[in-house]
């Protein structure tokens, strides 16, 4: 026990009693439930004994069910990405509800600029621009989502900003605009069939690779950046913020868009992925986006959280999602769980932090 | 002129139908420590409010450093040079004490990368414990954030801010209020070392004994009104409160009063 | 052996009478166990789904598309570890190259909508309106497949020389709810414009324009209204002769055929890549045969 | 000019410059919006010149169409009840997302409890339960739905109390438990075929007279009670409601077992209104509750707005849904010009509340 | 025993590794007035949060009016006659005077309607007027909302709201910190009355003047510890500084300290 006064000296502090990290809590959460997996594939009668996460019949060069593990991730790696964004955004002491429609929105524009000319040989039945549209190289969708999330981002942001509207309603505006532009967009009609250099950016596992990626950057831009402390001190008291000379305006705009641009990216993956756009896309994902950071311990009053809770976040909902087919439990009880889970891990995150600073 | 530093001539703000500061008229010379006295509620902190652009004046013209200013916002009047403490403190609640007391001027590697340059963390720790010695005050833990001190701590890392960093203007709004004994001894002295660096600073202040020891010269608010500017030699305690509390107005701003 | 189903939405009416031939079949075979995931009308749920089932290494895989134009993606994962896969009542964009192990069971969309506006067609014109008639079109949700497809088949209809005296006043979206029919419909008759038929995407909006012009006091003998599905509701509507026309598609059978093909394709044995299962139009006339169907 | 000095004295008080009441504002947005349909009924060639809300073409005995402004209130009525009870909750500092599929839920269960034996004289197809069920009085399923609206907003509200996890969270968690529940209670299949007596509740401009009713108790509960006092307080600041002996947990349970009783109310209304119960009913019916709140100024940081605001709130979109198909607006951009309205409608609030503020 | 009407025993608080209070021994007889002093951090909020429910401590137990209690909330505090002025005011923002006055204990009309009684608006109002006067604080407009009031005028209505309804036991935590010369003086008034009227106090102050002023009895907090226990007869100004600065501490609070 290191009893010592530290600071510019004071009251007894004994630091070997510092409360964990949060991200700790939530780690442990994501734990209990693959433990509960593993125990349920156990103890169910018709689960035969099989294995949540280990290869029990020897498909796999492996002691791990590798196709569970990929999947694992890979199924939230798309909203994953959103939540990074999102993330950032409550931080800041906004919210983002625009991000599930313009999911949808951008993956309809994108997909228009990645279109191949000939399908299985026969011209492409979706063209939604001529001929000057087809087997451009891939750099230019990529551009133009970006550049479309961006503006989305800007205009979410300048609104919030200077008209001091409340962010809810702001991006809730925005979400009807989103919806409308991708249905508008081709008149509900689908767009596929990309071309090959556009299919390679999320095929197999490439959309967890982008979703590490883009986490570690925006774990540096939070907790190493300018960018990050006056993303934290304006979610925390944004009067103080503004008084202590941060251009609060000018930064609420900047945070917007990036997390919209991150919301675009996330389109780029996920049409890429499943090789069209379709403008029903991305539906709820604004909320699984929002409830991936809570989990992870963003608190929605601003100030507080981090990029590593944000993926841990992520991570409960890819087992939680994949346990659930693995256990067969009935579809109707698969919503229902869901929730209760979602409930679960923040009353689980609450209740350690309450434990945490009352222990003596 | 030259010597003036900051002057306000008319300064009003109304909030809806209540007339908080009214015809303010008031000039600061350079290097000169003024201290603003007052009721509750008499327009003290309004009235910063509208020289450090945190507000919009309803009237009125404020001229610094030689010039007419019109403050859009806080980061103009920081820009600008004017420093202050104010009565909410404007502290972030979630960062921690090195956090708030480099907010907005953080000490950053890498600038290049503009707002996405790497805050130096190392540099901006060492400092904050040498401005903390400064006003003396107890924190068992710089890491810890803000919601977790004390009134007084917190105070303290209000007054740190604004003492580390040098200024054409020091503005403090009763920045001894919450604090102790030993603490007040030591903002006291904070402020005796500005006056020796020539630099200017309009306190506000409750505390009489605190003013005379401190200040050049007395401006004193009553209802909205500037009714009093007392040289500290012309003056003392009981003549202040007189003023203050209305027994007793400057000829020169006599107005017809509806009471 | 074990099946895994991936549906587009739960909540749907006409998708759960398909479910629950799926289900009830599989429960009648011994050995068969059919797993069932909602799909939540999002592509890459369903995707995600079917990664799932290969994960947990099912004999085969049934797949109610959320997105037609979506199922390349599919095709290829379950090809890719060799699981057979069948697609069920809504047509693969790829289904004239469908690899060996995979199949369509399903009706032919394009008939649903079509019969139904043409037997709008040729009411009108029995009551007299050759000369010239309008009405209003009611679209389903704007991002789904069926809608589009849908209100194309009323436009075809209404292009063929027969039928071109019709004309349409306005068509906007009801999202497929019967809800938000009545206040559309309200809406259209608030402006007093004289129409006498109503095209309706699903027959649950059918319902809906028919409760709000009987709430307003419209006699239903003087308006011709029909809808696409044959649910339960429609069929009881028509029976009181307030609806004129609803297509059935088969779902019960859909469900079933599904279900065998994927057994047969898990078994090794030989299957037709497409299997139909028509649509029938259904009018006061024939209400009766479908009454215990759906 | 009244100029005086008010209350135990002090400064200038000039009470002719007393701000109006936020209501005014939206008041105004509402009849802004009016007049632009009016003219561009006027303006657009193809109408034809016809009048929004007068009658122009003598169809009724009154200078107004009638049948505008009835749908124009019916059709945001259901909605509008809800929204009381959101208006609510989030004036007590909370967020209540699980309104929408709390709706599909309710309805699924109480229409099981209100079917009718015969339909055209044959059998209900649709029978849930056995024949105990058929023709049972009104009452139950309404106590059914009153009840089982308690029941999940007393677990809301209890989550929310005791340990403290976000109200987004909780609420989130039980929009998933409630849409499982609707799926599950039939298994997705829709329960139709009420009893006469069920039926008349939402009949004709019933849900109007509902939506009036509560809305003037909820008024006066928020208004002139203890309850609504404590409700405000508990929004503006928790810390200073508990400290100030507020028992902040109970009441807090209170305030989203009511909104949970309306949204079931509202429930009962719609399917009564639909003669029908489907459990995809009620979708983003949560997230245009909390718009018309919002639009109608209750703050999302709690503790400021009234029901009288919401009521105009529920005003703007039935006023905006019904101008969309008197223009004939293209469905692809109603959605469009939804979203921008919505944000529109709060900009000129905040715009008019700054001017208000900083009037000379 | 019967004279004390409340005694803590070796009531500790840890905020995680910070030791804001530790083993604090303290009793308090009827009609007594005391104040607790000590430098900012010091633990004297802390100390009044444990015993007015607030916060649980880690350790210790309290004893109030003869028997010991459990506080769970200050719902519970309140309910056994302890009222407070906490240091961040506990105030409302959003509601106006009258409304922050009476939070919690509403004036009501149609009892029987349960948590849905009707406000007693006019008799509230009327009252307010009155509560004020006492404190002497300037309010133009009592259905203003607290949010637009001066750091004076909100402590003002924390005050009136202590000051307005009988309690076994005050608790004021740095009442008069934001406060003028005149309202100072008001509340030092109402102190008064307390003690004619034999009940009760624990006042915080930094206000060596005031504290002399008012109280019979002194205890010194330091780094969380009492330090001193000092009835007000045998010691002075100079004294307690030296208590609070750690100059000196009284022999029976010793304790072997890691410095
Ligand atoms: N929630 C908390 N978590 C961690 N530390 C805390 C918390 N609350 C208070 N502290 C610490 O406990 C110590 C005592 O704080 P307290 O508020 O009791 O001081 P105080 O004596 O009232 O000082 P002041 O005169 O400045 O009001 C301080 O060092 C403070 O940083
Ligand atoms: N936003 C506002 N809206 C309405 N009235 C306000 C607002 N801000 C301040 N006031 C009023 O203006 C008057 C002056 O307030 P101000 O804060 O300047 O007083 P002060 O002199 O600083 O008092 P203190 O010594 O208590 O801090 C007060 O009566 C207050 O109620
Ligand atoms: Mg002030
Ligand atoms: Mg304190």
């Amino acid at each position: 026990m290191a009893e010592t006064t530290q600071g510019t000296g004071g009251l007894k502090y004994d630091s070997s009693k510092r409360s964990w990290p949060n991200e700790f809590n939530i780690f442990i959460a994501l734990v209990i439930i693959v433990a509960i997996f593993e125990v349920l594939g156990q103890v169910l009668p018709y689960m035969n004994g099989q294995s949540f996460l280990f290869d029990t019949n020897d498909r796999f060069n492996s002691i791990f069910n590798e196709a569970r593990l990929q999947i694992i991730i890979l199924q939230v790696a798309i909203i994953g990405i959103i939540s990074l964004g999102v993330t950032q955004v409550i931080i800041s002491g906004g919210i983002d509800l625009s991000s599930g429609p313009l999911v949808a929105a951008t993956a309809m524009i994108v997909m228009s600029f990645a279109q191949t000319e000939l399908v299985n040989g026969n011209p492409n039945p979706k063209a939604v621009f001529g001929s000057w549209a087809f087997d451009l190289p891939v750099i230019i969708p990529i551009i133009v989502g970006l550049a479309f999330g961006a503006f989305i981002g800007a205009i979410n942001g300048m609104f919030i900003a200077f008209t001091r509207i409340p962010p809810f309603i702001a991006t809730l505006g925005m979400f009807l605009i989103c919806r409308g532009i991708a249905q508008w967009w081709t008149r509900g009609q689908p767009v596929s069939f990309p071309t090959e250099s556009y299919a390679g950016l999320g095929a197999g596992m490439m959309p967890v690779v982008w979703f590490v990626m883009l986490a570690i950057l925006c774990h540096v831009l939070l907790r190493y950046t300018v960018y990050g402390k006056h993303t934290y001190a304006i979610g925390s008291n944004e009067d103080a913020a503004r008084m202590s000379g941060i251009n609060v305006r000018r930064h609420k705009v900047m945070v917007y868009m990036i997390a919209s641009m991150l919301a675009a990216f996330a389109a780029i993956i996920l049409s890429s992925k499943n090789l069209t756009a379709q403008s029903g896309m991305g539906l709820f994902y604004e909320l699984y986006a929002i409830a991936m950071a809570v989990i992870g311990g963003v608190s929605l009053t601003g100030g507080r959280g981090s990029i590593i809770g944000t993926v841990l976040g992520a991570m409960v909902f890819g087992v939680i999602q994949s346990g659930f087919t693995y256990i067969k439990l009935d579809a109707y009880f698969q919503i229902m769980a869901m929730g209760a889970i979602i409930i679960g891990a923040v009353v689980l995150d609450k209740w350690r932090q309450q434990r945490a600073s009352a222990r003596p | 002129m030259s010597d003036i530093i900051l002057e306000t001539r008319n300064l009003t703000k109304h909030y809806g139908g209540v007339h908080a500061l009214q015809d303010a008229t008031f000039t600061l010379r350079k290097g000169e420590h003024v201290a603003i006295m007052g009721d509750n509620g008499a327009g003290k902190s309004t009235f910063v409010r509208q020289i450090t652009g945190v507000e919009q004046p309803t009237r009125g013209e404020i001229h610094f450093g030689g010039k007419q200013v019109h403050f859009a916002g806080p980061l103009d009047a920081r820009e600008a040079g004017i420093e202050a403490v104010f009565q909410t403190l404007a502290l972030a609640d979630d960062l921690d004490v090195s956090d708030n007391l480099f907010l907005g001027r953080e000490k950053t590697k890498f600038d290049w990368l503009g707002p996405f340059r790497f805050l130096d963390y190392k540099a901006m720790r060492a400092d904050t414990i040498a401005a903390l010695e400064k006003t003396a005050v107890k924190i068992p833990n710089i890491r810890n954030t803000i919601q977790n001190m004390s009134g007084g701590q917190r105070q303290c890392v209000a007054i740190a801010r604004t003492a580390t960093f040098h200024s054409k203007l020091t503005i403090m709004d009763e920045p001894t209020a919450a604090l102790g004994v030993q603490e007040t001894a030591q903002v006291e002295n904070i402020i005796r070392t500005l006056k020796e660096q020539g630099e200017p600073l309009i306190l506000i202040s409750h505390n009489m004994r605190q003013v005379m020891d401190l200040v050049d010269r007395i401006v004193v608010f009553r209802r909205g009104r500037i009714c009093a500017n007392l040289r500290k030699e012309d003056t003392d305690g009981q003549d202040v409160v007189a003023y203050i509390t209305g027994a007793k107005t400057q000829p020169e701003y006599e107005v017809a009063e509806a009471v | 052996e074990t099946i895994g189903a991936s549906i587009a939405r739960f909540d749907d009416n006409f998708l759960t009478v398909m479910r629950n031939g799926m289900v009830d079949y599989a429960a009648g075979i011994d050995g068969v166990d059919l797993q069932v995931e909602d799909a939540q009308d999002d592509v890459a749920k369903q995707l995600d789904q079917i990664n799932n089932f290969i994960a947990s290494g099912v004999d085969a895989i049934i797949v109610n598309a959320v997105d037609t134009s979506a199922t390349e993606a599919m095709s290829q994962a379950a090809a890719n570890a060799g699981i057979p896969l069948v697609y069920v009542n809504r047509q693969p964009i790829n289904v004239d190259n469908l690899p060996d192990n995979q199949a369509f069971v399903a009706s032919n969309e394009i008939e649903s909508g079509t019969l139904a506006a043409f037997e709008a067609c040729k009411l009108l014109r029995g009551m007299g309106y050759a000369g010239g008639a309008s009405g209003y079109l009611m679209m389903g949700q704007l991002s789904n497949q069926a809608a589009v497809q849908r209100t194309k088949d009323v436009d075809d209809i209404l292009g063929i020389d027969m039928c071109n005296f019709i004309s349409i006043n306005d068509r906007q979206t009801a999202n497929w709810s019967r809800d938000e029919a009545q206040d559309l419909m309200t809406n259209w008759l608030s402006s007093g414009e004289e129409f006498q038929v109503v095209f309706a995407n699903n027959d649950e909006m059918a319902i809906g324009a028919i409760q709000a012009m009987k709430a307003s006091g419209i006699s239903m003998e003087d308006v011709v209204v029909v809808g696409v599905d044959a649910t339960q509701d429609a069929l009881v509507a028509m029976q009181a002769g307030d609806l004129d026309a609803t297509v059935f598609q088969d779902a019960f059978g859909q469900g079933e055929g599904s279900v065998d093909a994927a057994l047969a394709l898990a078994r090794g044995e030989d299957v037709d890549q497409k299997v139909y299962i028509p649509f029938k139009l259904v009018t006061p006339a024939n209400v009766d045969e479908f009454l215990s169907k759906n």
